[in-house]
């Protein structure tokens, strides 16, 4: 396998690691909202897998332009996806801020041990 | 070229996003989420996804700030520091990310043209978007019209997000009496953010009104259209204080915007079943069935525009209108 | 002959403007605190973006593209600067002082950073 | 097209289009109105799908007009109008006898929201059971989800917050698992409908890419379902919510993740890979024998009702996984089966502690003594629907626990071994539902207070028609098994 080859995987890879700091924010701190931030890394990841399929080499964005010859364009599809992926994370990302900021009302903390400890 | 440049970008996605999970201090966190969104959002448009990043850069690099920030007002910016547990963690999402890594190598190579995904489905929207619906756009055609359920959903879960927010944040703090209510007032003392906010302004409004009606011929779209004329408002509520910016739009307004966006669009549909077509087939909605098709894909544009902008607000404004207790 | 030295132009442009990006994210690196710091990232937003944007205008010639580049460039000089003042003035304001020669403030200075 | 071809839509559109509707009603009474008006409605409809299928055909429908795999399909089959009939019913029976318990629990202004939120929760789920598209799937289980938090956050105890937090978090990642699964899947194949990626698997050569999305499917689906080791936002989140809201969810929100992983796997995955029924038998029933007996124990010494109740939930999960994953005509229709009836009576118990609710204020067990003199009626539904998640010969629950015995049996050497897991996780419940028949029955009360107070009749009817229909679907159940057959056919054939 060439160097290029292996380049052509390099997205995929960035999304794994990605993924994993991600993931390892939500499971390891305690803060609630460096759980959220975790989370929404997390689901960057994602969106980036998504669109690192759409590429077509000498590809251009999917807007058709009259007059270019034998036109190449990217996929479509995975955009329209990860345009509603996008915004289902923000959603989620402000109903968790909101639990978090009453979280702090009513416990006084946002880290997560001391919540429990207060129960 | 561009790939190497892509190389580049995407080593910084990865230092950024260590340093946003090792930085202690929240607010530097969050900032550098914001930077993060950006790269995303860059290396989106390297690999030819116009609206994706236009979305990224208003919604993740705008929007998301502004409501962490409302937040981590409230809730304080300092993590404490933890002792156990990371460890397993990082066993965990080790094997998780060499797993993955692993299979990657039986993916299809970015940019092959013989990748299943280039064979099946897309080949045909982009050869019927101009029969169907006559404009250049492809992302906005399937968005709105082929996969127009999907976006319906969209904008229902963007409608959930907000009565979420205003229902759990719609019970008043505990502890209030002690809190002296400081009258919000923003940056009035500051001229020159304001004066440049002025100018600025109804420039950006009006670059969300073009996203909005032009998107059916360049990136853009109604997410983004309402996206980006949040993002105006906020500016607006920052620099005049928040009072003033709900004086100009209410939150009745606001909360009718979203229910009226969500319903709109909804609407469309039932209308499109009433005259005989499938639940959201615009082709019945005028006699020549292009044209029914931009019609109802103008609309419905319209009515997620709405509910996107009313919500994004609904929240900033729920976020920013409560008093932090200590 | 009037395109060649256009391009000439805008290359020599562009090479100053990335110069003066180098050079901005250095002293963001090097300088001693805060307030040298933003002036020194104030270069990237003023003399580079001006240098950058007249350059590729100078590339596109007198097209669309060109008047969208210029608006762009209008943009990035009325906001960056803004965002400078008020980085600096919401540093002011959160009480840091700025450095002023003595010995006293600079102990004071270096201790945060 | 008449109004039968819009079913499959109709049933998604018209729970979704009333919650903003809600929203608007002034005064804000209407509100509970509106949302039980839109819930009878969606729950007439599945009614009217369930008569349409029952004869083993699949309703399509194209979203929009479009062809299959370019627009979004629905799809109905016997499988999908089973659990449709579980969402609807449960959401109509718990909003019925909503108005007393939440107008107890949520102030008037709020309540535009809540309901508003339930209905979302409503369409999401039935969007989730009649799409044919993958992606589509994911989306639906956003709304639900999102609008599921709102639900449980309107809890009154604070304690709720962080429960729901958690319920975020877990619910998150098991989504966007879902997500990562089925991007690969579409990276291999090309298409999102579910009969297409069937249908164009079996050409994919490279065999790790769909490998690893199974996984991330089976994992994050699993999550959302509570399946064993991942339950632990369970009983936190059931125990704090709204008493009705856990009526509504414990009876159906998992199932409907569960179901989607039954879909999967049997419609997908089973046609991909060789092994699969090993990787099943090695996998999945591990897990639910373990999530069986694990939580039925943790149930046995667990002190509030809500949460021994919820606990109970996790070890009926792992009845209708160990079901699923005998890879048996018997055992799906026993799996499909105890959707139904599980759904039954768990919704009667949950219905039957919003009563005692309504008049106790702390519902640890210690507390409730001498609640059979106060509440009569109400602890005599509890019993009835007791009776029925243990299996009771006579009840709805005796006849899926007796299917699933015989599906076991049939699986060969191993079946006894298997049949006496389920005696003794049936026995397990007999000791917890004991203890809280105990406790309302023989426990001497704690105030001097023993005059009788039921809830209020609404409350109560709704509650007394659950139990009945506990006891009449175990007498006469050949409409949920009739169904439940036609199921489990057609997902052994694979067909979609």
């Amino acid at each position: 396998m060439t160097f290029l080859e292996l380049l052509g995987y390099f997205n995929y890879w960035v999304f794994a690691i990605l993924l994993a700091v991600g993931l390892y924010a939500v499971i390891s701190k305690t803060n609630l909202i460096k759980k959220l931030i975790g989370l929404s890394i997390f689901q960057s990841a994602v969106f980036l897998m998504y669109i690192t399929m759409d590429k077509v080499e000498g590809g251009t964005a999917p807007i058709i332009q009259a007059g270019v010859e034998n036109p190449v364009f990217s996929n479509p599809l995975p955009q329209v996806l990860i345009l509603t992926a996008i915004v289902v994370g923000v959603s989620t990302l402000s109903l968790g801020l909101a639990m978090v900021v009453r979280i702090k009302e009513c416990y006084g903390t946002i880290e997560e041990n001391e919540i429990l400890d207060a129960d | 070229m561009i790939y190497i440049f892509a190389l580049f970008l995407l080593t910084l996605l990865v230092i950024t996003a260590i340093a946003i999970v090792r930085a202690e201090d929240l607010f530097v966190s969050v900032i550098l989420t914001t930077i993060f969104s950006l790269l995303m959002a860059i290396n989106f448009f390297i690999l030819d996804a116009a609206d994706v990043a236009l979305t990224e850069a208003a919604v993740g690099a705008g929007v998301t700030t502004v409501i962490f920030l409302c937040a981590l007002a409230l809730t304080g910016d300092q993590e404490k520091p933890q002792k156990q547990g990371q460890k397993v963690a990082l066993v965990i999402v080790s094997i998780l990310a060499l797993v993955i890594i692993y299979s990657t190598f039986d993916n299809p190579q970015l940019g092959d043209p013989d990748a299943p995904v280039h064979q099946h489905v897309a080949p045909w929207y982009l050869e019927k978007t101009p029969e169907y619906m006559d404009f250049p756009n492809v992302v906005t055609a399937i968005l709105s019209s082929f996969r127009g359920y999907d976006t319906l959903g969209e904008v229902f879960v963007v409608f959930a997000a907000c009565i979420g927010v205003l229902f759990i944040l719609g019970v008043s703090p505990p502890r209030k009496a002690m809190q002296v209510s400081v009258k919000k007032s923003g940056l009035r003392h500051h001229l020159i953010p304001q004066v440049v906010g002025r100018l600025l302004i109804p420039f950006i409004v009006l670059f969300g009104l073009y996203t909005q009606f032009h998107g059916e011929y360049g990136p853009g779209g109604g997410f983004q259209a309402g996206a980006l004329i949040a993002t105006g408002v906020i500016l607006f509520a920052l620099l005049e204080g928040e009072a003033e910016a709900l004086r100009a739009v209410p939150r009745r307004v606001l909360l009718g915007m979203v229910v009226g966006g969500a319903l709109l669009y909804g609407s469309v549909g039932v209308v499109c079943m009433l005259m005989g077509g499938a639940f959201l087939d615009y082709s019945v909605l005028a006699a020549d069935p292009v044209w029914g098709q931009q019609l109802g894909i103008l609309i419905i544009e319209a009515g997620v525009g709405m509910a996107v902008c009313g919500a994004l607000l609904s929240i900033f404004h729920a976020f920013a209108a409560r008093e932090r207790v200590s | 002959m009037i395109d060649l030295a256009l391009d000439i132009l805008s290359w020599i442009l562009l090479t100053i403007g990335g110069v003066c990006v180098l050079i901005g994210g250095i002293g963001g690196l090097r300088l001693p605190n805060f307030y040298t710091r933003i002036h020194a990232a104030s270069l990237t937003d003023t003399m580079a973006t001006l240098l950058i944007f007249i350059g590729i205008i100078l590339q596109a010639g007198f097209t669309l593209a060109s008047l969208k580049l210029f608006a762009i460039m209008l943009f990035l000089l009325l906001t960056g600067p803004t965002a400078t003042y008020a980085l600096a003035n919401a540093a002011l304001l959160s009480g840091l002082k700025p450095d002023t020669g003595t010995a006293k403030d600079k102990t004071k200075e270096n201790a945060p950073e | 097209m008449d109004l039968l071809t819009h079913l499959p839509a109709l049933q998604v559109v018209v729970p979704m289009l009333s919650a903003p509707l809600i929203v608007l009603l002034q005064p804000r009474g209407l509100a509970w109105a509106g949302a039980t008006a839109a819930a009878v409605v969606s729950f007439a409809i599945a009614i009217a799908l369930t008569f349409a299928v029952l004869d083993g055909q699949t309703l399509e429908y194209a979203m929009g007009g479009w062809p299959a795999p370019y627009g979004i399909a629905l799809s109905v089959d016997a499988f999908s109008a089973l659990v449709l009939l579980v969402i609807t019913g449960a959401s109509t029976a718990a909003l019925l006898a909503a108005k007393p318990s939440i107008d107890q629990q949520i102030e008037v202004e709020r309540q535009p929201f809540f309901y508003s939120a339930w209905l979302l929760v409503l369409s999401g789920l039935v969007g989730i059971v009649v799409s044919a598209d993958a992606f589509n799937i994911f989306v639906f289980m956003e709304i639900s989800s999102l609008a599921s938090y709102i639900l449980i956050a309107g809890g009154p105890n604070r304690r709720a917050l962080p429960a729901v937090f958690k319920y975020l978090m877990m619910g998150t990642i098991g989504a966007t698992f879902y997500l990562i699964g089925v991007g690969l899947i579409y990276m291999m194949t090309g298409t999102l409908n579910l009969a297409d990626i069937q249908a164009r698997l079996g050409d994919v050569t490279e065999i790790n890419p769909i490998l690893v999305a199974a996984g991330f499917i089976t994992i994050g689906l699993a999550l959302k379902a509570a399946v064993f080791p991942m339950h632990v936002w369970v009983p936190n989140a059931y125990t704090h919510a709204p008493h009705m809201v856990t009526v509504f969810l414990a009876a159906c929100a998992t199932k409907v993740a569960l179901y989607v992983l039954i879909r999967f796997d049997y419609m997908i995955f089973q046609t991909t890979f060789a092994e699969h029924q090993i990787q099943f038998a090695m996998f999945l029933m591990p897990l639910a024998i373990l999530g069986i007996l694990m939580a039925s124990a943790v149930a046995m010494f667990e002190g509030h009702i809500k949460k021994l109740l919820g606990s109970s939930s996790i070890a009926q999960i792992g009845y209708i996984l160990l079901g699923v994953s005998f890879v048996s005509m018997a055992g799906l229709s026993a799996s499909a089966m105890h959707i139904f009836n599980h759904a039954l009576a768990k919704g009667g118990l949950f219905l039957a502690v919003a009563c005692l609710a309504y008049r106790y204020r702390d519902l640890r067990l210690s507390q409730l003594g001498g609640a059979s003199a106060r509440m009569p009626w109400t602890c005599a539904a509890f019993v009835v629907c007791g009776l029925s998640l243990i299996g009771v010969p006579g009840t709805a629950g005796f006849i899926s626990k007796w299917m699933l015995i015989s599906a076991a049996l049939e699986t060969g050497p191993w079946g006894w071994g298997l049949v006496a897991i389920i005696l003794v996780s049936s026995l397990m419940a007999v000791v917890y539902i004991w203890r809280i028949v105990e406790a309302l029955y023989f426990q001497a009360p704690i105030e001097g207070d023993t005059s009788m107070s039921e809830a209020p009749v609404q409350l109560l009817f709704v509650t007394g028609l659950v139990a009945l229909m506990n006891i009449y679907f175990g007498l006469f159940p050949h409409i949920p098994l009739e169904l439940a057959n036609s199921a489990a056919t057609l997902l052994m054939e694979g067909s979609l």
